[in-house]
């Protein structure tokens, strides 16, 4: 067993394990790793956005990209919610963001979500494997009609497609928790091996 | 003119916004829709009223996404509850995590308080702005739930990762829970942690649920021909396939 | 009147419109605007990063006034956060004492918390995975299965696991997924368009 | 009777700590248990062995602090791959953190010889998630300037090589998630339907199951979920990294988890015990899962989902 003598590798390791702390209960120790690590986090994010800032709307506007000036100072705009009389003015940035991000999403969603889902289901139907993924799909589709009351036949095909969707939501399960468990063996490795060195 | 292979796209798009815009008409002029009970969005009387009894706060998410869709339905369900919590005088608790959205989450409260008759009630400290970072955002979450020991606990909108981490704590503590997300990937956390799963497209149907907001009814409405034509087009896609032409796949590649 | 509410609701219509059109049309004036509207797009969202830090600092020197100086929580928190900036600013990123809060700090305590799930996960599925009905018996079987599917260990104990967690992937779990997805993108369109035409009132904080 | 009761309401804590050593303890003394590789992996392998040698291929670092356990093994990797076939490679990252993983991960490149700037490079970090990568797609000197290590990108060799999406024999995301940057949906409606570039996908395991559908409808060519994947693409291209390591605690913990669920389901069996009203949900003991407690179970009713709608 080595300890490690990096300062470095402490504060890691001290960090996880307030972190890992709160399992047991709501302590002191927690809730200083929780602020500090808010406060760190929030400010990478400033620097990272300062960062990006100059790359992506700085530096090419000095480089000639004149009309960048317009965006930035809309941009600006978001700001002066904290002006109670021109806190209106936040809804120009906030359109554009809005308005841009719908449209994009929109336009994408038609094609990779639905109309591409919907074509993938139309396989030929001559194996078991086919037919429980059209029906799967359908059943679980039909679970989602909301204005119609539910009556005796589609109570039946929105429950088997409650069934399916549960199929599905089991089998999300399952697979994450490898996900999970890779992260605290990442952990794990970092306080047992690096810090403790055993 | 088109864009290549964006024909059908383009047509589907046009059929989906076209019929949603025919019947927020129609429903705007006094075309009936009523909605089928959506158990997760009935429970919160439920959840506030345990939240009264016990004398205890409600605690309330928007989720960690910025103004996107699923924000909005949380925030539909967020003015209803806060005028419920008003009326019962009990304290919510929110907790926010992107700027943007915690802009429009104090809008919302300070609006519900005002048309619950309670403007004083608002304590602009109980919303919350945690942090962007999803982590930071988790643990700030965890330790509201903790330390206010909240008697429920409503998450509804656009969640990650942390789902999970927020449903565990809000059950360690006892709350009753009622979650909705739109994710397929976190769907199935909420169904394992939470008492009310409000699952995907269902929290869309907020505004009409609660608001009966005739351009929400009407725009369900048409959401639902809208899946009875992608149920038709699949069964006659797939019977066409089957039968050995390939018709409607080539149109809808188109 | 006009700038307050007919104003943004022109603006999100435009460079809604716009980028749709120039998705689904050859029109290269229509798609060079649509070009604009993105690259400004990314331009504002970068402001919107700042709006973050000024709450996050109003909140905490609010509460350290309120507490007289005696909340030490929040007092660490604005301390990291400074140090933080004043690093990455005037250090910059690729510095050492920079790399050393994102790699000793913010690494290590984000990874904490994120593998919380790895022990939520279990008294979860411990708690809810029970038979007690056909929808909950689903769950729990083609939970277990896949838990046991995806390990070496699991392969061993239970050796059809792999095969079904394989067809369950990528057969069974298709159908339902493929639901909630069609469902979910029909309701995202619905919103989309109300924010689009102006109907979503509070999307831009109206009232 | 009662350690059946037991069984079922047990204290979260002891299952907290069974975790922990269950994860511990291989992590000191690894089994060494063997890996098979599966279908998605192999498939995957294939496809990016049959890109064209000395092409350029764009990696999206989608993911932030958290899942860096699953998803940069996975990069190095793919890494080894691409650099034994000459591949050039361009990365950018949608998330503030992303750059900094991009960095660590393109250090495998050094020990094939990759120069900065003529054979990768990492653009660094785009703000506004879909929209900025559909821009990106059109025209990637648009939106990078300056790379991450502060170089005018236009000067760069490498970036000659690309004016649009479709100069990238192909891209891959390593994803964690659709908020706050951009998700695997964005990707295909950018990279896959936007302009036809053939995309592959490193995920977090739980996005592996609805991001299957990609997989099936082919819009994306290749998935490879989480450590296990990358433990499995190790052994592919023999460069054995930190994937191979964490496979023995996976195995423990997955059994200990099917374990409880087990002895939680016989519990239930074996006592049967009449509901109690929902009222009686003791309100701050940790561990006090009662049985019931309203819903905890999935669904009993048809429409009713995660709850008995009382």
């Amino acid at each position: 067993m080595k300890i490690s003598t990096e300062i470095g590798v402490w504060i890691g390791a001290l960090s996880a394990i307030g972190i890992y702390s709160v399992l047991i209960k709501d302590n002191p120790f927690y809730r200083m790793v929780e602020h500090i690590f808010v406060g760190a986090s929030a400010g990478i994010a400033v620097v990272v956005g300062l960062n990006t800032f100059n790359n992506t709307a700085w530096s090419p506007m000095v480089q000639g990209k004149y009309s960048l000036i317009i965006p930035m100072l809309t941009g600006l705009l978001l700001y002066t919610r904290y002006f109670q009389k021109f806190s209106w003015l936040n809804r120009i940035p906030l359109s554009f963001l809005m308005g841009t991000g719908a449209g994009v999403a929109m336009r994408g969603a038609v094609e990779s979500q639905i109309v591409g889902q919907i074509s993938a289901t139309m396989v030929n139907l001559n194996k078991l494997d086919s037919w429980i993924v059209f029906l799967g799909t359908g059943f679980s589709l039909s679970y989602f009609f909301l204005t119609y009351k539910t009556g005796k036949v589609t109570g039946y095909t929105s429950r088997i497609g409650r069934y399916f969707m549960m199929a599905a939501f089991g089998a999300a399960f399952g697979n994450t928790v490898m996900g999970r468990v890779s992260a605290a063996i990442g952990r794990f490795q970092f306080i047992l091996l690096k810090w403790l060195g055993l | 003119m088109f864009m290549e292979g964006r024909i059908f796209d383009f047509s589907a798009l046009a059929v989906i916004t076209g019929l949603m815009g025919i019947f927020m008409h129609l429903a705007r002029k006094g075309m009936k829709v009523s909605i089928r009970p959506i158990p997760g969005f009935e429970a919160i009387d439920e959840a506030v009223g345990r939240a009264a009894e016990m004398g205890k706060p409600l605690h309330f998410t928007p989720g960690f996404g910025g103004l996107v869709a699923a924000t909005f339905a949380g925030l539909e369900v967020l003015g209803h509850v806060t005028k419920l919590t008003a009326k019962y005088d009990v304290r919510l608790i929110v907790t926010v995590s992107q700027p943007e959205t915690f802009a429009v989450t104090e809008q919302v409260m300070r609006q519900a308080y005002l048309e619950a008759g309670k403007p004083e009630a608002f304590k602009p400290e109980d919303c919350r702005f945690i942090s962007t970072d999803q982590w930071a955002y988790a643990s700030g979450v965890i330790g509201v739930l903790f330390r206010e020991q909240v008697a429920s606990n409503i998450m509804i909108g656009q969640f990650a990762a942390e789902a999970l981490i927020l449903a565990e704590a809000g059950n360690t503590v006892g709350a009753i829970q009622i979650a909705g997300t739109t994710n397929a990937y976190q769907i199935p956390f909420f169904v394992v942690a939470c008492d009310y799963v409000i699952l995907g497209d269902e929290m869309f149907a907020a505004g009409a649920h609660f608001a009966e907001n005739e351009f929400h009814l009407g725009s369900l409405r048409a959401e639902d021909i809208v899946k009875a034509l992608c149920i038709g087009f699949m069964v006659a896609g797939a019977l066409l396939t089957t039968a050995g032409s390939v018709a409607l796949t080539t149109l809808m590649a188109k | 009147m006009f700038a307050k509410k007919t104003l943004p609701t022109i603006i999100a219509f435009v460079c809604g419109v716009t980028v749709v059109i120039a998705y689904f049309f050859n029109i290269p004036f229509i798609q060079a605007r649509a070009q604009d509207i993105l690259k400004w797009q990314s331009v504002i969202a970068v402001f919107a990063l700042g709006l973050g830090a000024v709450n996050i600092i109003r909140i905490h020197v609010n509460n350290v006034q309120r507490s007289q100086n005696r909340n030490l929580y929040s007092l660490a928190l604005l301390l990291t956060f400074a140090i933080t900036i004043l690093v990455g600013v005037f250090a910059g990123q690729n510095s050492d004492a920079y790399k050393f809060i994102f790699d000793y700090i913010n690494v290590p305590t984000g990874s904490a918390i994120f593998s919380l799930l790895a022990f939520y996960i279990g008294t979860a599925a411990y708690r809810a995975f029970r038979a007690k009905n056909a929808e909950a018996a689903i769950l729990l079987l083609t939970g277990c299965i896949v838990m046991l599917g995806r390990v070496p260990l699991g392969a061993k104990i239970l050796p059809v696991s792999v095969p079904l967690t394989n067809w369950i992937m990528s057969v069974l779990n298709v159908g339902g997924q493929r639901g909630v997805m069609i469902a979910g993108a029909i309701g995202f369109i619905a919103v989309s368009l109300r924010i689009i035409v102006g109907l979503e009132r509070r999307s831009y904080g109206g009232e | 009777m009662d350690i059946f009761e037991k069984l079922q309401n047990l204290d979260k804590r002891v299952f907290y700590i069974l975790m922990a050593l269950a994860i511990a303890i291989p992590t000191i003394n690894p089994i060494g248990l063997p890996i098979d590789i599966t279908k998605p992996v192999k498939d995957t392998f294939d496809f990016v062995q049959s890109l064209p040698d000395g092409s350029q291929v764009l990696i999206g670092f989608d993911y932030e602090p958290g899942d860096e356990i699953d998803l940069s093994p996975i990069a190095e990797a793919i890494f080894h791959q691409l650099a034994s076939k000459s591949i050039k490679i361009v990365a950018l990252a949608s998330y503030p953190a992303g750059p900094t993983f991009a960095e660590e991960c393109l250090e495998v490149l050094e020990e094939y010889g990759y120069k900065y700037g003529e054979d990768y490079v990492n653009l660094g970090h785009y703000a506004g998630g879909e929209p900025t990568l559909a821009a990106f797609a059109n025209d990637p000197l648009s939106i990078f300037a300056r790379d991450w290590r502060g170089n005018d990108v236009s000067s760069l060799a490498i970036m000659k090589q690309v004016s649009s999406m479709k100069d990238f024999s192909m891209a891959m995301t390593l994803n964690d998630g659709p908020t706050g940057g951009t998700g695997t949906h964005e990707w295909v409606r950018q990279a896959v339907m936007a302009h036809g570039t053939p995309l592959i996908m490193g995920v977090t395991g739980v996005m592996a199951a609805s991001n299957q559908t990609y997989v099936q409808s082919g819009q994306c060519k290749g998935i490879l979920a989480g450590l296990r994947a990358a433990a499995e693409y190790e052994k592919l291209t023999g460069k054995k990294g930190t994937g191979t390591v964490g496979m023995d605690a996976q195995s423990i913990a997955h059994i200990l988890i099917v374990a409880f669920v087990v002895l939680g389901n016989i519990g239930m069996f074996v006592v049967r015990r009449p509901r109690v009203q929902p009222a009686s949900i003791s309100a701050s003991k940790p561990g006090s899962n009662s049985p019931s407690k309203p819903g905890s179970d999935p669904s009993s009713k048809p429409v009713t989902p995660g709850g008995e709608g009382k």
